[in-house]
């Protein structure tokens, strides 16, 4: 699309709700090398933590576009709240080393998904990705999904949890995969991988109100967003990129230097999604399926 | 002088018994650092500005927060606790108001305010609110029955009643309401912070949290308990002054 | 102002104490009027319900029946005319305040300027004999000088109508002497109207125009004697009076009446 | 207990007491819902739900299996918060208020436990307990205990210097003066801090449950809050206010005999 | 137990209350001494610093110098065979105690069986006139019954010294007159060595053995005078009696010379 008359002259104000994690490091390091000016946009970045906050602010009008995992918009549709998902962000890896992992302790002895039946598994959010993907992995495994124990943990709690042997296995994510590995803890299975592979973790949504009320910001943004993407994905830009994760994150160098960033991309694998749905509706985690006609809306 | 020494060696058995933990085995240092760490970390800190505007954020959601829900609280604690009817009628609306938790009512005020630090100060105001209504009307009850005799034979004005009866009796409980409420304020400023994610000292907590660095995380901490103490002290103070012929201050000074 | 009509008029009082668990019937059934500038004293066992009666007199408590008339109309609430010294003196000073800001407080309402309020609250410093006391707080000072305060504050309110409830009780023979005179000369020079309820018989008689003697509980006026001493009185002489003896005699023995049983017939006036 | 205004003649009968009684529980309350009842019919806000939908959420959601799975549990866990907070703070507060040095040692590390948030410190509090109840109820009465502690130092040291003066003189075992001036003497403040920790413990029981947890009331309502189950989360918070009247009901009985002296000095010349 | 060393020896005592402004000398130079056995009554002006003076004989307050020795050694704490009987009576009774309660507080660490105690609460009740209250609250009582309560209390406790503040400062002339009575009795029959503050010059002269008049602040001691009536005494007689009358004029005279200087030169007595 044609940058909109706004490209020379005033910027248009856009406020964009994102996680603080590394992921969102396309975005900070897309807006500093100007891609989202050239289109016209001055972003702004509003750190909310997760869906549960962002959402409502998406419908109140304070945000305009959102960054977050595909559960929140499901959920969301499910309620008819009126959101859309405009595009992809970031992805997990479909072979290789996966962005997000289950990790059990060495003393739980637990190196395969079936044996996490009956044990205690943490996740950072119950009834979302992580224990459908992994019921799914135990049961691929063989094993009995409904009797996985899952509990609640944050992930930065979930090493300690881990140790002190409050919980046998955590669903974690980077740095915290590199950093129980390197302790000695058991890599069981990365849940995505292992069901379905490529499974978007993070994708842009706006609402459906200002998709309609306004279609040239939405499609301004959605290039602008294709793009930075395409320049997070290109190896040569991941030194800027990292350099972001430090200026927004105050990560630690070593650790921001060393954290597995995921697949970027804009276009939707609307199939996984669906999978992703099927499988959530399997393990009655939702009790209905969102309806994807109106929810995904690729730009 | 006394109680500062008295107070610090307080504080310092706590850090000894923190240093310990951690060096003893108890827990592993990664996830309860050591209390060195973390002062060596603070000490970095302090020399950032950004840190300092950091703390200014947070403080000052946390005054605002305070000071509105104060005056709201004495207001209308004061109007509830004197008039029987109303303090009668609205006792089953303030309980059942009272113990809906602050946190819950975070994604409803995002939707009214937005990612702003007025949705913050809305949990503030709220959860601030309580602790020092419900204390004003405890206080504005206590009224000595020969003292509130005394103003009323004199012919006092209720405006009059009011300054110099009624305040001063619930002067006491206002005090304790308002430390009560300053500690809750500055925990809904930094938690707000955490989970709304408008700058200030509570995201950076949540971001050292998610970065998985505990020695940032405890020292971020550990300002917020420091930013507590300082609050009290201020308390403190104008508590001394404003209670000076109180028995509970008396009997400090008789003890001198 | 002594145009018949009587300043306060009480018939068939009644007050009952509903508590908890029982009732206590403080006053049985009380009659009496006053005039205009009058100074009625009340002496009565101890517990028969001469606070209860000033209490219902300054309209800070409602009788369970009977009338209360002040100036011709029933008294509901506490009447701006008057000042009470109450018998728990302590209790009625307020802490926070010095003892010039509790003195100080009843006159804020009344329009004056701030140096004569200023005035008002020294000279009746000065005529309790606590001038050096003015900023201290009252917890600072003796039992008897806070109930000099007390009284220090009625004084300086100027009142039209003055209702004491053992004013005296704790000061030292010298000053109740003092504070005697002091309510006498505030009675004739202003022509306040004054209740003052006391234990000590003799200062009953020395001060009253009238002398009230009630019953024990259920109350019951047992007498109501006129003090037909001079006008003009002084603590010496007076007291020397022979018809001073008679009069604290009979009330005495009117007391002891009283203690022994609560209708006692009254007695004529000797 | 007015101060200010004039004594009110009162119906007298128990019937009509009572009565008069559940008209003022109710009355507001029931104003309060027909006003929101006729506004959510106009507002078409999604995030605000009417009187009728919160009702059938809340009886979908929340009677049957629930009610043992989640909301028992919860409440169990309160009252045994609660209870703790009340002894400890209680015990400490009395001991803190009498013993000079010792207040004056543990005054600033109190402030400053005081200030640090529950969500920093119940990964902490995991580490040391573990993922148990225990850890929840430690929670619960980290917060709760604040209230009641503070109140109770201040009620036992404003003690009337008389009255503990008239202990002294009769040589009053430091257990009964405990006992029999110490404590009725600061029931007032203590009561006023119990009241306060009823809604403060219920909200960490809340938010001990939001942190960690798969099961709980306060786990379910953070759960409806994420999953926009928005009629479903009101009728949670719903149910937390009736736990939280239901509580102030037994609190207030309890009260209203422990503080039966205090009510009835306060109330003598209201007569 | 006249075996001639004292009871009470109070040597140089100074008492000076130091509050946020300034200091207060309640108590300038004190010495006396006090025999078992003996009724001491202590008159002074009002604020002199008697109630000061009490506090530090019973243990309650630590005199800034001076020395105060009981049976021989310093005092330090309250005494266990001590009684003190407050001036502020209102607030040294518990409201959250029934008056029976109140009574029997202090019993509790005696090692009493329970019918011994119920019987001296009982006795001790009726001693002063409050049978019948006994099972309400302090502030359902008159100021007068609150005062007996605190004095039943302090009668219950049978101590060996007793410390009495202005004790009958609220009650009628008559139960005065009965009270005054006990306080004598009590001190005969059982020979409780007794301390006694009063404004009431005749009552300090009708129950002394000794009167002690105090000067105006910084106190000392303005007059010792041992009241040489005979040991019987009763209200009618003994008031008759010129004695009396001389010794109560002089007591009143010295007084009137505490109020007007601190430190006026003593008389001798009459
Ligand atoms: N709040 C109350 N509740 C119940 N009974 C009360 C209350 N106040 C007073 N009484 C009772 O009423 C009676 C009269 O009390 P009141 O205080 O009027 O006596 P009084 O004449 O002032 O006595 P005194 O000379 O001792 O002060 C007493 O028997 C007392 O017990
Ligand atoms: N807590 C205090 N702080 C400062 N000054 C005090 C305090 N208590 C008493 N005083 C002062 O000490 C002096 C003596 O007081 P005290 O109570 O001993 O007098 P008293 O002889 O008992 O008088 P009264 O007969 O009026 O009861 C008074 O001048 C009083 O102002
Ligand atoms: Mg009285
Ligand atoms: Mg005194």
């Amino acid at each position: 699309t044609d940058p909109s008359p706004g490209a020379s002259g005033e910027l248009r104000k856009v406020r964009v709700a994102a996680l603080p994690i590394s992921e969102t490091a396309a975005l900070w390091g897309g807006i500093k090398a100007g891609i989202f000016r050239e289109q016209g946009l001055d972003v702004e970045v509003v750190p909310a933590q997760g869906g549960a906050q962002a959402i409502p602010a998406l419908i109140n009008g304070d945000i305009d576009f959102a960054i977050g995992q595909p559960f929140g918009p499901f959920r969301a549709d499910l309620q008819n709240l009126g959101v859309v998902i405009i595009g992809n962000y970031a992805s997990s890896y479909a072979d290789g080393d996966d962005i997000n992992a289950v990790v059990a302790s060495p003393k739980s002895g637990i190196t395969r998904p079936s044996q996490l039946a009956g044990r205690k598994v943490s996740v950072n959010s119950l009834g979302a990705a992580g224990d459908v993907t992994i019921m799914a992995a135990v049961e691929k495994d063989g094993g009995d999904p409904a009797k996985v124990k899952f509990v609640e943990v944050a992930f930065p709690d979930a090493p300690a949890q881990l140790a002190a042997g409050n919980i046998d296995a955590a669903w974690v994510t980077e740095p915290f995969i590199t950093q129980l590995r390197k302790r000695g803890d058991v890599l069981v299975v990365a849940p995505y991988q292992a069901t379905v592979p490529g499974l978007a973790t993070l994708t842009t949504i706006t609402s459906s109100k200002l998709k309609d009320s306004d279609a040239a910001l939405v499609a301004d943004f959605s290039s602008a967003m294709k793009k930075t993407l395409t320049w997070a994905k290109d190896p040569a830009n991941e030194k800027d990129l990292r350099q972001a994760i430090k200026d927004n994150l105050e990560l630690p160098e070593a650790v921001a230097d060393s954290v597995r960033l995921p697949a970027f991309g804009w276009e939707l694998d609307r199939a996984g999604l669906e999978q992703l749905a099927t499988l959530a509706q399997k393990y009655r985690v939702l009790d209905r399926r969102p309806d994807f006609d109106r929810l995904i809306q690729q730009q | 002088m006394r109680k500062i020494l008295l107070g610090a060696v307080g504080l310092l058995g706590f850090l000894v018994v923190w240093q310990l933990i951690p060096a003893l085995g108890l827990v592993d240092p990664h996830y309860l650092p050591y209390a060195t760490d973390v002062f060596g970390r603070l000490a970095e800190e302090v020399r950032d500005l950004a840190f300092w505007r950091r703390v200014r954020l947070t403080m000052t959601s946390w005054a605002i927060g305070l000071t509105v829900a104060t005056l709201a609280a004495v207001a209308l604690g004061t109007v509830v606790g004197l008039v029987p009817f109303l303090r009668r009628a609205t006792h089953t609306t303030v309980e059942f108001l009272r113990p809906v938790p602050s946190v819950a009512l975070i994604p409803l005020a995002v939707l009214m305010f937005g990612l702003q630090m007025r949705a913050a100060l809305v949990i503030i105001v709220y959860a601030a609110f309580w602790q020092v209504f419900v204390q004003v009307i405890y206080g504005v009850a206590d009224v000595d029955t020969v003292a509130r005799d005394t103003a009323r034979s004199f012919g006092l004005t209720r405006a009059e009643r009011l300054r110099y009866l009624v305040l001063p009796t619930a002067l006491p409980y206002l005090m304790t309401g308002l430390r009560l409420g300053a500690a809750v304020a500055l925990i809904l400023a930094v938690t707000a912070e955490m989970v709304i994610g408008n700058p200030g000292l509570g995201r950076m907590i949540e971001l050292s949290r998610s970065a998985g660095d505990a020695v940032g995380l405890y020292g971020l901490v550990v300002v917020t308990g420091i930013l507590g103490l300082l609050v009290n002290v201020v308390f403190r103070f104008v508590e001394r002054r404003s209670l000076a012929w109180h028995q509970s201050v008396l009997a400090d000074e008789a003890a001198r | 102002m002594p145009d018949g009509s009587p300043l306060l008029r009480v018939e068939h009082l009644r007050k009952v104490y509903a508590s908890g668990r029982g009732e206590v019937e403080a006053i049985g059934d009380l009659s009496f009027t006053m005039d205009p500038g009058e100074l009625l004293c009340i002496v009565g066992p101890s517990g028969c319900g001469k606070t209860t009666l000033l209490k219902c007199l300054a309209g800070l408590l409602r009788p369970t029946s009977g009338l209360v008339e002040m100036e011709g109309s029933p008294v509901t609430g506490p009447s701006p005319a008057m000042a009470v010294v109450f018998q728990e003196y302590g209790r009625s000073l307020y802490p926070w305040l010095t003892v010039r800001g509790n003195v100080e407080l009843p006159l804020r309402h009344k329009k004056l300027s701030r140096a004569e309020r200023a005035r008002l609250v020294t000279d009746a410093l000065d005529a309790v004999g606590l001038p050096q006391s003015a900023r201290s707080h009252p917890w600072q000072l003796s039992g008897g000088m806070q109930q000099r305060v007390a009284i220090a504050r009625a004084i300086a309110y100027q009142p039209d109508v003055l209702i004491m409830d053992e004013p005296f009780a704790a000061v030292d023979a010298q000053t109740r002497a003092d504070l005697e005179d002091l309510v006498r000369e505030l009675h004739l020079t202003r022509g306040i109207s004054t209740v003052f309820v006391t234990h000590d018989i003799d200062e009953s008689v020395y001060l009253g125009q009238r002398v009230l003697v009630l019953s024990n509980s259920p109350t019951r006026v047992q007498e109501d004697l006129v003090i037909d001493l001079p006008g003009e009185r002084d603590q010496l002489t007076t007291r020397a009076l022979p018809r001073f003896t008679e009069l604290r005699t009979h009330v005495y023995e009117q007391i002891q009446r009283a203690k022994r049983g609560p209708a006692a017939a009254p007695q004529p006036a000797p | 207990m007015t101060a200010l205004g004039a004594g009110r003649a009162r119906p007298r009968g128990p019937g009509a007491r009572a009565a008069e009684n559940v008209l003022f529980a109710v009355g507001l309350p029931v104003l309060a819902v027909g006003l929101w009842a006729v506004w959510s019919t106009r507002s078409a806000n999604r995030f605000l739900v009417g009187p009728r939908a919160l009702l059938d959420a809340f009886r979908q959601t929340w009677i049957g299996p629930a009610f043992v799975d989640d909301v028992l549990p919860s409440v169990y866990r309160l009252l045994a918060g609660l209870f703790a907070s009340i002894l400890l703070g209680v015990a400490a507060g009395v001991v803190i208020g009498r013993i000079r040095p010792l207040r004056e040692i543990l005054e600033p590390l109190l402030e400053f436990f005081r200030a640090i948030p529950p969500p920093v410190l119940i990964p902490v509090a995991m580490l040391l307990l573990g993922i148990t109840d225990t850890m929840k109820v430690v929670v619960i009465v980290s917060g709760a205990i604040w209230p009641i502690l503070l109140n109770t130092i201040e009620g036992v040291r404003a003690t009337d210097s008389v009255m503990l003066e008239t202990a002294r003189s009769f040589r009053i075992s430091r257990w009964d003066r405990l006992w029999l001036l110490i404590l009725p003497a600061a029931s007032p403040r203590i009561m006023t801090g119990v009241r306060q920790a009823l809604s403060v413990a219920l909200i960490l029981m809340v938010i001990s449950e939001m942190f960690a947890s798969s099961a709980g009331l306060g786990y379910r309502i953070a759960y409806f809050q994420r999953n926009y189950l928005i009629a479903e989360m009101w009728s949670g918070i719903l149910l937390l206010g009736l736990i939280g009247v239901f509580l102030a009901v037994v609190f207030g009985v309890v009260e209203r005999r422990v503080l039966r002296w205090y009510h009835g000095m306060k109330e003598i010349t209201r007569a």
